[in-house]
């Protein structure tokens, strides 16, 4: 382990301050302010907080490797010798991501700007979103579980209410519920971990959830707890960040405004995962197996979720489901040890993918909030700025060599290798064909081709203002050159990311300079195959694609709807959970078993509208026959007991 | 001479009694200021209320820092009595200010409110300071007898008398329970006082003796029906829905925490020597609670009812940590109690401000679309939802992570494991209320006219459910002192169970 | 004399008649007859233990039990009372305008 | 002892003749219930309006606040047994108590509830 210091460095604060001040404006005083004052005071509060970043990073670059900024807000709960404070801790990994959060922040706040022009509740919106960041910046920076739980929470309750933003109520009441639902399965896991993880440690004696400390006495905690906890983390980081089996709640949350999906759902929150395994990384070392599961499950998602995009005919659910498969790759990367490929990867995913997004935002904004790709295409000459910056996102997310999303994956796909994951390195490959594939068929299909643009819209089709386009040129210009930060060891400059996080997320095993060669160049024919495979398909004889999909027939169907696992989660889990709720316990035991037992098996049997009327409750004496049961088996308890012990 | 004895004997055994002495003297000056002064001034008599309760709370301080029996050891005089004095000072004075123009409106008899309110407060407090078991009982029929008739004041609404009969019908068969429980525990230990008692089962014979384990049984039922432990809750939604909304408010705040007071004190300080009897039983009886309240929860659509369930969910939480027993486990529950009873009196101010005169009771629908009429309604219910779903860092989560923590640290791993799993569930109904506010379209409504009572209990209690949570110290130095003074255990032996030094 | 079990006997069979009374007649004023019934079983208890512990408690409670009692007869009364007036019935299952 | 075994043979008759008449009619006798039977006897006439016969409500409360005073009264029967013991303290407390009481009596009065009609 690198030995760096720790600096007090109290300007952190402040980078939660300025979130907080634009959350509590927007929401008390934004309706009177005006929309140029709260679209100036949202904006200004994240790109602060971005500057103050940017300073941090220096301060933090000018020490020795390792180290680390720290400031405290006040201690917060005392259980036990356990004291837990409100602390933030400013090092290389925490960096990385408030840089993320707040700068790509920044710009999806500012094309915001132009995307809510219209909307009457800007005002709320805009709370929304800074204390989305703030959220935000709580989770990447918090020293300690708890204060990490907090953030977690709260990007998650942002990202409810966000959703829920445009939702029409009939929508809502399904959709919501399936959403909040998975998350809290997710957030239950979480904090069992914590639960476990802090038990375990006090156990030993070591009363603490602070990270560094953590980290420094891992040894105590045996592999069992270790493998438990792992896995209860791992839990809630597939709820947060969609992966199997809890990912359902995604493409769903696609309703929301697409500026949110950009920021939240894409670049951001849904990454939370895997910052959380990657700063937990020493506890998941501990454990080989753990790590198995979560490279696993990660190759598997990436897998299945690409080929789900390939038969979705909704814009932004192709979108969905690719930020899906490319978590599922961040996650094959840390489950093989990589941890710093998989920040990398969130890093360049960031880019391309909330370009991506604000680009689909873009498109659709021209369309009147058109989302059917069957009703585009055509759309180069109309929007050319957007079209251009799409390309180079496509690009990047196909990882065509030279692109940001390239350098990232690349090294992901070399570690599973590396780490001796050869079935999971195949299935890395095999989807980074098919990303190609997925993305371009969104790519030509909506700006190649002959226009299935609703004649109505036609003439009032227009490229974007100059406040959205902008936020467009410079995620393509990060998405152009963001990979950079990060070529192989060796070459150039080096990987300058991967250094800078290792002395936080350690070291992975690399292979000889002409081995590696040899695995990019693999992966990145899958990848142009992949985009060749589209170009024939959708531009070079578009007639294609019909035939395969009548030909594959029961497949196609099961990509389409998405293998029907929407359809199974609710058979298998919400409806029986409510069915519980509102028939079980609210209307039988409650009314029904109680009837039954006053008036004996014949009532109930009598059956029909008979039945119904009888079973009727609010009846005072059926609560007092409740209540004669409970204490006729208190009553029993005590004789058992005084019968096993007297 | 006189004089003088007299002195003493005010000095000696009614300071510690200063408090509901005050209450119950205010109750008096209501009832005979408010027959003098008939209907009219109904807002008058409240602050008349309000400055009784008030000064109360003040009196409560006169009884910190002294552990000692006053009355012969009918009532205990220390920290923890000090500290529900208090807290049921408070909550009654807020919910008088949630009446203020609730009464009026519904045109409830005022003198008679009032009175009933003063005389509840003072069943709450002998509750929580009894000594004795016939304190106990008297403290909670005084409760009990008000507030039935405080739920069926409403007499022009049919659903207000249906509610106070179901509670008072159960309720009075429950008292049946706990009385015979208390007979049983007086004829197998020969004593009324809680000391002796506690005393005399020190000897591991008596212990065992199946008449204490009856007499135990009997008030565990007893009391189970009071804090609305499953399977004893039935009588709470009906209640709770058909009851004027700040008479609710005070169910599930003021009648619960006395309750809780009483409870807490007869099993964890007086009958530790019996936890292994009655450890098994609230084990279940606290999943069972938590389990059944959330899942009904999930069906409700009437908010007032909804909150009853959540009242049932809350009632488990607090058990889980009954049944872990122990010092940390005390300062744990007293502490979430404190949390618990702002957030909810919060969410009923609400509901209270919300309520329509013509048609009282809230649906999930009536508040659709507040958010947009009513910004800050809206943002304090949220804030009081999100309290008590256990979000991080509202009180609601700090006093779940103290009373999980406390049980883990028993060894109830599975009951904890149970109650993080219904935190889970609960959240999704109380997310309904905020969606309901937020997302939901809904009529413009007319609220009545607010007045300033109401919404100092709203800032207060909006304050209340942020600071008790993100500087949880002071209040948890609190809960650990008063709940280690009741026990007898040097003040700093809880500490070291539950604080940091 | 007659030992104090014959009395504890007597008094949990009383308390037992009050209980099932509750759960069993459907007339409000009955079911308020058998909790009274419950009360009293317990008072019967209450002075037999006293008088069999030699001590004055047991007896003392009793006259608390029943001055509470008296009051919570009035209470019950008139919620009674008031019930039938909007309602027009004293039939325990009669009272359900509230329910699930 | 033997000269109560004819008493006992006495009651034991008395009780089977009455059980027999009681089963006997319920064994024999046939059962027809119609709406006119289950009526009410008024020597003939149809029966009218409810058993429920209104009282005025002035009964009721008198009766309510007669009960309740009566038996607070109780608590004042022991203080009175130890009336020496308690000395001063003991008079002040139970003058409280009865000024309590009084409290509760003037309240009554001026909200009319024992006014007549």
């Amino acid at each position: 382990m690198v030995n760096g210091v720790v600096v007090e460095f109290p300007a952190l604060k402040l980078m939660l301050l300025l979130p907080a001040l634009g959350v509590v404006f927007n929401l008390f005083l934004g309706r009177r302010a005006g929309r140029a004052i709260v679209n100036v005071v949202s904006v200004a509060a994240v790109v602060g907080a971005f500057l103050l970043a940017l300073w941090a990073l220096g301060e933090l670059l000018a020490l020795p490797a390792g180290s680390a900024l720290k400031a405290t807000l006040w201690s917060w709960i005392y259980v036990g010798p356990l004291q837990i404070d409100l602390g933030l801790r400013f090092d290389a990994l925490a960096a990385v991501m408030t840089l993320v959060v707040s700068g790509v922040g920044s710009i999806i706040h500012l094309y915001s700007c132009g995307y809510m022009g219209e909307d009457p509740d800007y005002a709320r919106f805009f709370a929304y979103m800074n204390l989305f960041t703030l959220s935000m910046l709580v989770l990447v920076l918090g020293n300690n579980l708890l204060f990490m739980f907090i953030g977690w929470e709260g990007v998650g309750l942002c990202s409810y209410l966000l959703i829920a933003f445009w939702y029409d109520n009939a929508q809502f009441a399904y959709n919501g519920r399936k959403a909040f639902v998975v998350n809290r399965i997710g957030d239950a896991g979480f904090l069992l971990g914590i639960f476990a993880l802090a038990a375990a440690f006090a156990s030993r004696g070591l009363w603490t959830l602070d990270f560094a400390a953590m980290r420094e006495h891992i040894s105590l905690v045996s592999s069992a707890v270790a493998t438990m906890a792992g896995l209860l983390f791992f839990l809630g980081a597939t709820g947060k960040s969609a992966q199997i089996p809890l990912y359902v709640w995604l493409p769903d949350a696609m309703v929301g405004p697409t500026p949110v999906s950009a920021l939240i759902h894409a670049a951001t929150m849904v990454t939370a995962g895997v910052y959380m395994v990657a700063r937990l990384g020493f506890l998941y070392q501990l454990t080989p197996a753990t790590m198995e599961v979560v490279a696993a499950v990660g190759a598997i998602t990436a897998f299945f979720a690409a080929t789900v995009a390939l038969a979705q005919s909704d814009i932004k659910r192709v979108l969905a489901y690719s930020t899906i498969s490319q978590i599922g790759y961040m996650f094959l990367g840390a489950g093989a040890g990589a941890f710093g490929a998989a920040i990398f990867h969130i890093v360049t995913h960031a880019f391309f993918k909330a370009l991506l997004f604000l680009g689909a935002g873009s498109v659709m904004h021209a369309l009147g909030g058109e989302q059917d790709m069957s009703r585009m295409g055509g759309l180069r000459r109309k929007l050319p700025v957007t079209h251009a910056t799409m390309l180079v996102a496509t690009l990047a997310i196909t990882a065509v060599p030279g692109f940001s999303g390239f350098f990232s994956k690349d090294e992901i796909l070399e570690a599973a290798y590396v780490s001796g994951h050869y079935w999971l390195w195949g299935l890395g490959v095999i989807t980074a064909g098919l990303t190609g594939l997925y993305m371009f068929r969104l790519f030509f299909l909506t700006f190649y081709g002959r226009s299935r643009v609703e004649a109505a819209r036609l003439p009032r089709l227009h490229e974007s203002p100059a406040v959205m386009t902008i936020p467009l040129v410079i995620l393509a210009l990060l998405s152009l050159g963001g990979g950079w930060i990060g070529l192989p060891a060796g070459m150039l400059w080096g990987d300058r990311i991967g250094e800078f996080l290792r002395p936080v997320v350690g070291q992975v095993k690399s292979v000889p300079g002409l081995e590696a060669l040899a695995l990019s160049a693999v992966a990145s024919a899958a990848a142009l195959s992949g985009l060749v495979l589209a170009f024939v398909f959708y531009v070079a004889a578009p007639g294609l694609p019909e035939r395969a999909a009548a030909w594959s027939g029961a497949l196609y169907r099961a990509l389409r709807e998405k293998y029907y696992v929407d359809e199974l989660y609710d058979f298998l889990v919400t409806r029986p959970l409510f069915f519980l709720s509102d028939v079980a316990f609210d209307r039988v035991i409650d009314s029904y078993a109680i009837e039954g037992l006053v008036d004996g098996a014949a009532a109930a049997a009598r059956g029909g509208a008979a039945a119904i009327r009888r079973v009727e409750t609010g009846n005072v004496q059926h609560y007092a026959l409740t209540y004669l049961c409970g204490a006729l088996a208190v009553l029993a308890y005590c004789l058992y007991y005084s019968m096993r012990h007297g | 001479m006189i004089s003088g004895t007299i002195g003493a004997a005010l000095d000696a055994s009614w300071r510690p009694v200063l408090a509901p002495a005050v209450v119950a003297i205010t109750a008096m000056a209501v009832m005979l200021v408010g027959s003098r002064l008939g209907e009219e001034d109904s807002e008058g008599l409240g602050w008349l209320t309000f400055s009784g309760l008030a000064l109360a709370a003040l009196c409560a301080f006169a009884a910190v820092g002294r552990h000692a029996p006053a009355f012969a050891g009918a009532l205990i005089v220390d920290d923890y009595t000090a500290f529900f004095y208090c807290l049921i000072a408070v909550c009654a004075a807020m919910v008088v200010l949630l009446s203020l123009d609730y009464v009026p409106a519904l045109e409830l008899p005022s003198t008679e409110y009032y009175a009933l309110l003063l005389s509840a407060t003072v069943g709450m407090m002998l509750l929580a300071a009894a000594g004795d078991l016939i304190i106990i009982f008297l403290g909670l029929e005084t409760m009990s007898i008000s507030v039935y008739v405080m739920a069926a004041i409403a007499r022009r609404d049919p659903r207000s008398s249906e509610a106070g009969l179901k509670y008072f019908l159960l309720g009075a068969f429950s008292t049946g329970f706990l009385l015979y429980g208390i007979a049983l525990l007086y004829g197998a230990t020969g004593s009324i006082k809680l000391e002796a008692i506690s005393r005399a089962l020190q000897s591991s014979a008596l212990a065992a003796s199946p008449l204490v384990l009856l007499g135990l049984a009997m008030m565990l039922i007893g009391f189970g029906f009071k804090v609305a432990a499953v399977p004893f809750h039935a009588w709470t939604p009906d209640a709770y829905e058909g009851a004027p909304t700040p008479v609710t408010a005070l169910m599930a705040v003021g009648v619960k925490s006395a309750a809780f007071a009483g409870f807490l004190r007869l099993l964890l300080v007086y009958l530790p020597a019996l936890h292994a009897q009655w450890g098994g039983a609230l084990w279940v009886l606290a999943a069972l609670t938590m389990s059944v309240g959330n899942l009904v929860a999930l069906a409700q659509n009437n908010v007032k009812r909804m909150l009853a369930y959540s009242a049932i969910a809350h009632a488990g939480y607090i058990l889980v940590g009954m049944t872990a027993a122990g010092g940390a486990a005390g300062a744990a529950v007293l502490y979430y109690l404190l949390g618990y009873a702002f957030a909810n009196l919060g969410a009923f101010a609400v509901l209270v401000a919300v309520e329509r005169v013509e048609q009282p009771g809230t649906t999930l629908a009536d508040l659709g679309g507040l958010a947009k009429g009513q910004p800050m309604l809206a943002a304090a219910m949220a804030l009081f939802m999100l309290s008590l779903m256990g979000l991080p860092p509202l009180a609601g989560f700090v006093g779940k992570f103290y009373v999980f923590s406390a049980a883990l640290q028993a060894g109830y791993v599975w009951l904890v494991v149970l109650a993080a799993l219904n935190s889970v569930i609960s959240t999704y109904y109380y997310a309904r209320v905020i969606v309901a506010m937020y997302v939901n379209e809904g009529a413009e409504r007319k609220l009545r006219a607010r007045r300033p009572g109401l919404s100092v209990a709203l800032a207060v209690a909006i304050a209340a459910t942020i600071i008790i949570g993100v500087d949880p110290r002071p209040y948890v130095e609190m809960a650990a002192g008063a709940y280690a003074s009741a026990a007898g255990i040097a003040r700093s032996g809880v500490r070291a169970a539950f604080l940091a030094h | 004399m007659t030992p104090v079990s014959y009395y504890l006997v007597l008094g949990a069979a009383l308390f037992a008649i009050g209980v099932a009374g509750v759960v069993i007649r459907r007339n409000l004023i009955v079911i308020f007859m058998s909790i009274e019934v419950m009360l009293n079983a317990v008072n019967l208890t209450l002075v037999a233990l006293g008088r069999a512990l030699g001590s004055t408690d047991g007896q003392v409670m009793v006259f608390f039990v029943m001055t509470v009692g008296a009051a919570e007869a009035a209470v019950g009364l008139a919620l009674i009372l008031a019930a039938f007036r909007s309602r027009h019935t004293i039939k325990a299952d009669e009272l359900n305008l509230m329910r699930w | 002892m033997a000269t109560w075994f004819p008493i006992a043979v006495i009651i034991g008759f008395a009780a089977f003749v009455v059980g027999a008449m009681v089963s006997a009619n319920r064994i024999l006798g046939p059962r027809r219930p119609s709406p006119v039977k289950g009526q009410a006897f008024e020597c003939g006439n149809p029966p009218s309006g409810s058993a429920w016969a209104r009282f005025s409500v002035r009964f009721y409360l008198i009766a309510i606040l007669f009960l309740v005073f009566d038996v607070e009264v109780v608590l004042l029967y022991p203080w009175a047994v130890a009336i020496r013991r308690f000395g001063t303290v003991g008079l002040v407390d139970a003058g409280i108590f009865v000024a309590v009481l009084m409290v509760a009596l003037i309240y009554a009065v001026r909200r009319g509830a024992l006014d007549p009609d």
